[in-house]
């Protein structure tokens, strides 16, 4: 099947600035994201885990994003200073999708 | 004082604490024992709900007076005071920064909704009741120690901390929505109400509390493992002497609002306890750069137990001795 | 006509009303207040079983009598009749196309299990009895409206929307099994099995029930704050003047079928309700094209409310008016 | 004997058998009926809890006499013995190999805390009671049987399977820990602690049973649906033959210990029964080349619904006939 | 250590669908497959939240999928007519694996 | 925005094995890793779900760790031996991050 190249954006970030996050995200012109859970982790500031925890200044998650390349940078830009002070991980990834004209 | 020891022991020996001494336990052996995220959400959603009911329940039994709106503004007033008073005795007595001393002293303005439900446990374990709307004044002094806490870093110049956003989040916490919501529902269905609930409201309260207890000791066994190391002993002495001048800013209160000897109680296990769910939230958020294990391990494993073995016995003892008196 | 207006006051202040009311208040104001998804369906699993084995229990003390298979043909009926009605009015009301009107119309063919259980617990307030096997025909009335429904498309010449695996998965959808095998459960234990367990189905079922309809008010008021634009006035009407036609459906027959008032009342309530689980998930499937804002916000947030606040107290009256006559 | 058919018909329409039969039966007639992994673990800590803290109040209440000691060690004893009885059978009646049928003989040295339940529950129905200790002697007999099979294992010149890791996860078990750590809690607090919250682990008890045992039947459904092809017919009859076989060795042990009906009883269920959380993950670990399939659906597809329904019943018959004899 | 080139596909998509893309998956000789859990998202059909649902008719999941290069177009092919009138994102990337036989 | 090239490895693998994966990889110098929930999945030894399962015997998790590309080989080295006789699978794929220090 015909594929169309695109970029997948992946930040692992606080649960409390999730919101943030994804409005930085629309708005870049985003059209799309998916947040997935995120069960526990380590980093320079320690491990953690979502186990038992009742609020949400423990929690992590983990917002996805599918978008065209042209949009990626525009959404970097955006997104960073959201990101910048907190504790988490961005990594982009190229990918291939199917129906382009959704991104 | 003899009567404290043996409040304070028979305290020590009820199923509520020693489920937390359990989990402390467990965790510190690194047991794999844990209790799934939802369900303990779904506990303290059930606590919350039920405290706040119950407490509703009992303004619309015994009226409302003139006193619950200044009981209102005395804890407001502490929760505004406390984070100034905890933030100096931090720069003195710890060598912590501006940043996570105003952190901190944000935890010991506000307050621990378990170990109010503990104090209130421990109340009718004693044949006292105190005034319901202690459950509003709980709810009233959640939110302004993090303001105190970040005036006090704004004033260091470090610039705007707060928006709109963030406003919004602190004031409409799903905490305190759903104490000032299920207060207020108390208030409107009355005694009446309580009767269609009780058997799950009150019947199985002090149960739910133990297993909540007992997860709460998880986390904290957890965090003492983890992040204990960042505790240098001037902190750790912080966690126990601010309690103990919280609850003397509580007491002045109480008695001079004319608390009942709960009620005065209440208003001192409020000023003695710190945060753990709704400051910490703000403060990833405010504060990103202060250090979370400082004031998680400080609040949750140091000072709620403190004030759940210790602390509340002697906050009743004073208590009773004061109002008596 | 006053007695309608108490009974609705009374209806409305009380905590289960009050819980929803909350919910829907806090996710307005966009509190954060949440319940996690594994606690929604652990409540609702309970509701379930609790609903489904009382009415077993009590089919087995009253024995069956001859109207239990004619109360389900009748379900059955109603079940299958009311997508078409509610179809009809759709399109002469609001502009939805085809699709769209069709997906709504299942909902409001099938039932919602909560507006049954509210009803049954304002019939328990007012100390009347309905039927039990009441929950049988609730079950029975959940699928058939789906099928109606995809039958209203395959006419529009729409091709195949309905398989074997769609057609076992609405038959076999995990609260029809729940429901009918605690009834048949309760149907073999009897009374005897219910004094086993009813300390955990019947006392703290009132309380728990509270905080599922806390849930749904959270629910609810998401889907208001976020899907609110998709409803037209035509749609809003029709969301308040279709459980009031569904309700005098179930009139006729649960007054034709020779019903106690209790029994009156709940027909008229399960006509009267839309469904919110079983009939979305099988739209999602089979009518993918639907816009799913328009259903379930129309469902949840409005024919659910109204069947709570207004519609229920109102069917009660009139049932009793018409059965007492 | 038409007393151990009495007991057993009217075992087999308890709530609770026909609760776990609507699991095993919408599993298999593949419903979407499900209980959410969160709150099946907070109903089994529930349950753990519950039954360690009553079985620590018992101890309390009744004191502690010597053969709880006794009891321990015969226990552990018969933990570590029935898995080579396991191991000898299984490589006699089926076509294992040996690191499957080690890992299947585990299990069954080991225990079902949920058999262990059920069994107290139908005490309870004959108005019997049972040492207290004997939930501390469910707990010793947990681990034991994990290492007799790595044993097992190591003795066909294996390699090594076990290290220190490994060790304390097996001891420090999230089951082990809540079950000890409840029953010293209960042991602590006595009937003082056990009347603070009864009403939250004694009476909702049953209920709260049904509804874990329906979600242990949608997971054996479940699992026969996928699993049942790998059990062959001799894994089947082991499945049926082997908790026989340990309730006689159970049977020796109780009334060697001269324990009451109720203790012989239990320890013949304790025999009988087969692990399904704590060793198929020590299996996962250590033995990750033996097949999953096998010991899970012979465990909780094939011998704990034996010894729910016809199992139970005839150990109490057994223990009656010989204790009174 | 030796690794081996493969392809990752990564669909996001309603709950209610899970097991009928899963079934065209090993229609299309796919050896294995693991599903993760989604929290919420936005998209073309506006913005949706697992919190306090009840019903599968709002969730959704992610289907992930290594799976060598070579049978990656059938896949395609016989993925896209169930997710093809529902919403959802399918993405394709390259990745490496140990243990190429597996897949 | 600048970004830097990194290796992102996902490692699906039983929940019992989880901590002994992380202490390989805190083993072979990975800085940091998050945890992610999977709900159930398939392969050559069948299907499995987490839904109702108390125990963790059956459980499945995902460990994602982002790594500068040049400590690939000692991960995957430590890393093996851990998952060799266990189920689940390794995948590793290029990504790009900001802030290349963390990694
Ligand atoms: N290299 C990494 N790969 C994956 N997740 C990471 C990585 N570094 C950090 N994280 C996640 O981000 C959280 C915070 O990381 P840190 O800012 O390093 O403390 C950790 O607890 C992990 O959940
Ligand atoms: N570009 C994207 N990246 C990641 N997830 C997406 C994207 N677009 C849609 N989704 C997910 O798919 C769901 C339905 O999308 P849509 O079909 O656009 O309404 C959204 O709610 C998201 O969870
Ligand atoms: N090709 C694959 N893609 C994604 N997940 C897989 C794949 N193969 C196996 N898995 C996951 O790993 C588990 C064990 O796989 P296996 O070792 O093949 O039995 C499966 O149940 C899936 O959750
Ligand atoms: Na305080
Ligand atoms: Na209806
Ligand atoms: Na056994």
């Amino acid at each position: 099947m015909e594929t169309h190249k695109a970029k997948r954006v992946a930040v692992i970030i606080e649960a409390v600035m999730q919101s943030r996050l994804t409005d930085a995200m629309e708005d870049a012109g985003v059209t799309g994201y998916s947040v997935l859970p995120v069960l526990g982790g380590s980093g320079r500031s320690g491990a953690w885990s979502r186990e038992g925890q009742v609020g949400r200044g423990q929690g992590m998650v983990q917002v996805v994003c599918i978008i065209a390349a042209d949009k990626l940078d525009d959404l970097l830009t955006k997104a960073f200073p959201v990101v910048e002070k907190h504790i988490g991980v961005v990594a982009v990834s190229d990918c291939e999708v199917l129906r382009a004209e959704r991104f | 004082m003899e009567q404290i020891l043996t409040l304070a022991a028979s305290n020590l020996i009820s199923p509520i604490i020693l489920s937390f001494v359990l989990g402390v336990v467990a965790a510190l052996a690194r047991s794999d024992l844990s209790v799934p995220e939802a369900v303990a959400k779904g506990m303290s959603i059930y606590l919350l709900f039920a405290i706040g009911f119950k407490g509703g329940v009992s303004v619309a039994d015994y009226g409302v007076d003139g006193r619950l709106a200044l009981s209102l503004l005395a804890g407001i007033a502490l929760s505004f005071v406390l984070p100034i008073v905890a933030f100096g005795l931090l720069r003195l007595m710890s060598g912590l920064d501006r940043l996570d001393a105003a952190a901190v002293a944000a935890h010991y303005g506000s307050i621990s909704i378990v170990t109010f439900v503990a104090g209130t446990s421990m109340l009718e374990g004693a044949g006292l009741e105190a005034e319901g709307y202690m459950v509003a004044v709980a709810a009233a002094m959640e939110a302004p120690a993090i303001l105190s806490a970040l005036w006090l870093i704004s004033r260091g110049g470090d610039g705007r901390r707060m928006d709109s956003d963030l406003m919004r989040e602190i004031m409409f916490n799903g905490s305190i929505v759903l104490l000032v919501g299920a207060f207020l529902i108390g208030c409107a269905t009355g005694q009446e109400g309580l009767d269609k609930i009780d058997s799950f409201i009150v019947a199985p309260f002090q149960g739910v509390l133990c297993l909540f207890l007992l997860d709460m000791g998880l986390v904290a066994g957890r965090g003492l493992r983890q992040g204990g190391g960042v505790l240098k002993p001037g902190i750790l002495l912080f966690g126990v002497v601010m309690p103990l001048i919280g609850a003397c800013f509580g007491l002045a209160a109480g008695v001079g609002l004319g608390l009942s000897t709960g009620g005065v109680m209440l208003m001192m296990a409020l000023s003695a306890s710190a945060s753990y769910i709704a400051v910490p939230a703000a403060m990833r958020v405010a504060l990103p750069e202060a250090n979370p294990s400082i004031y998680l391990t400080l609040s949750l494993g140091v000072t709620f137990p403190f004030n759940l073995t210790l602390g509340l016995p002697l906050y009743l003892a004073i208590a009773a001795a004061v109002t008596r008196g």
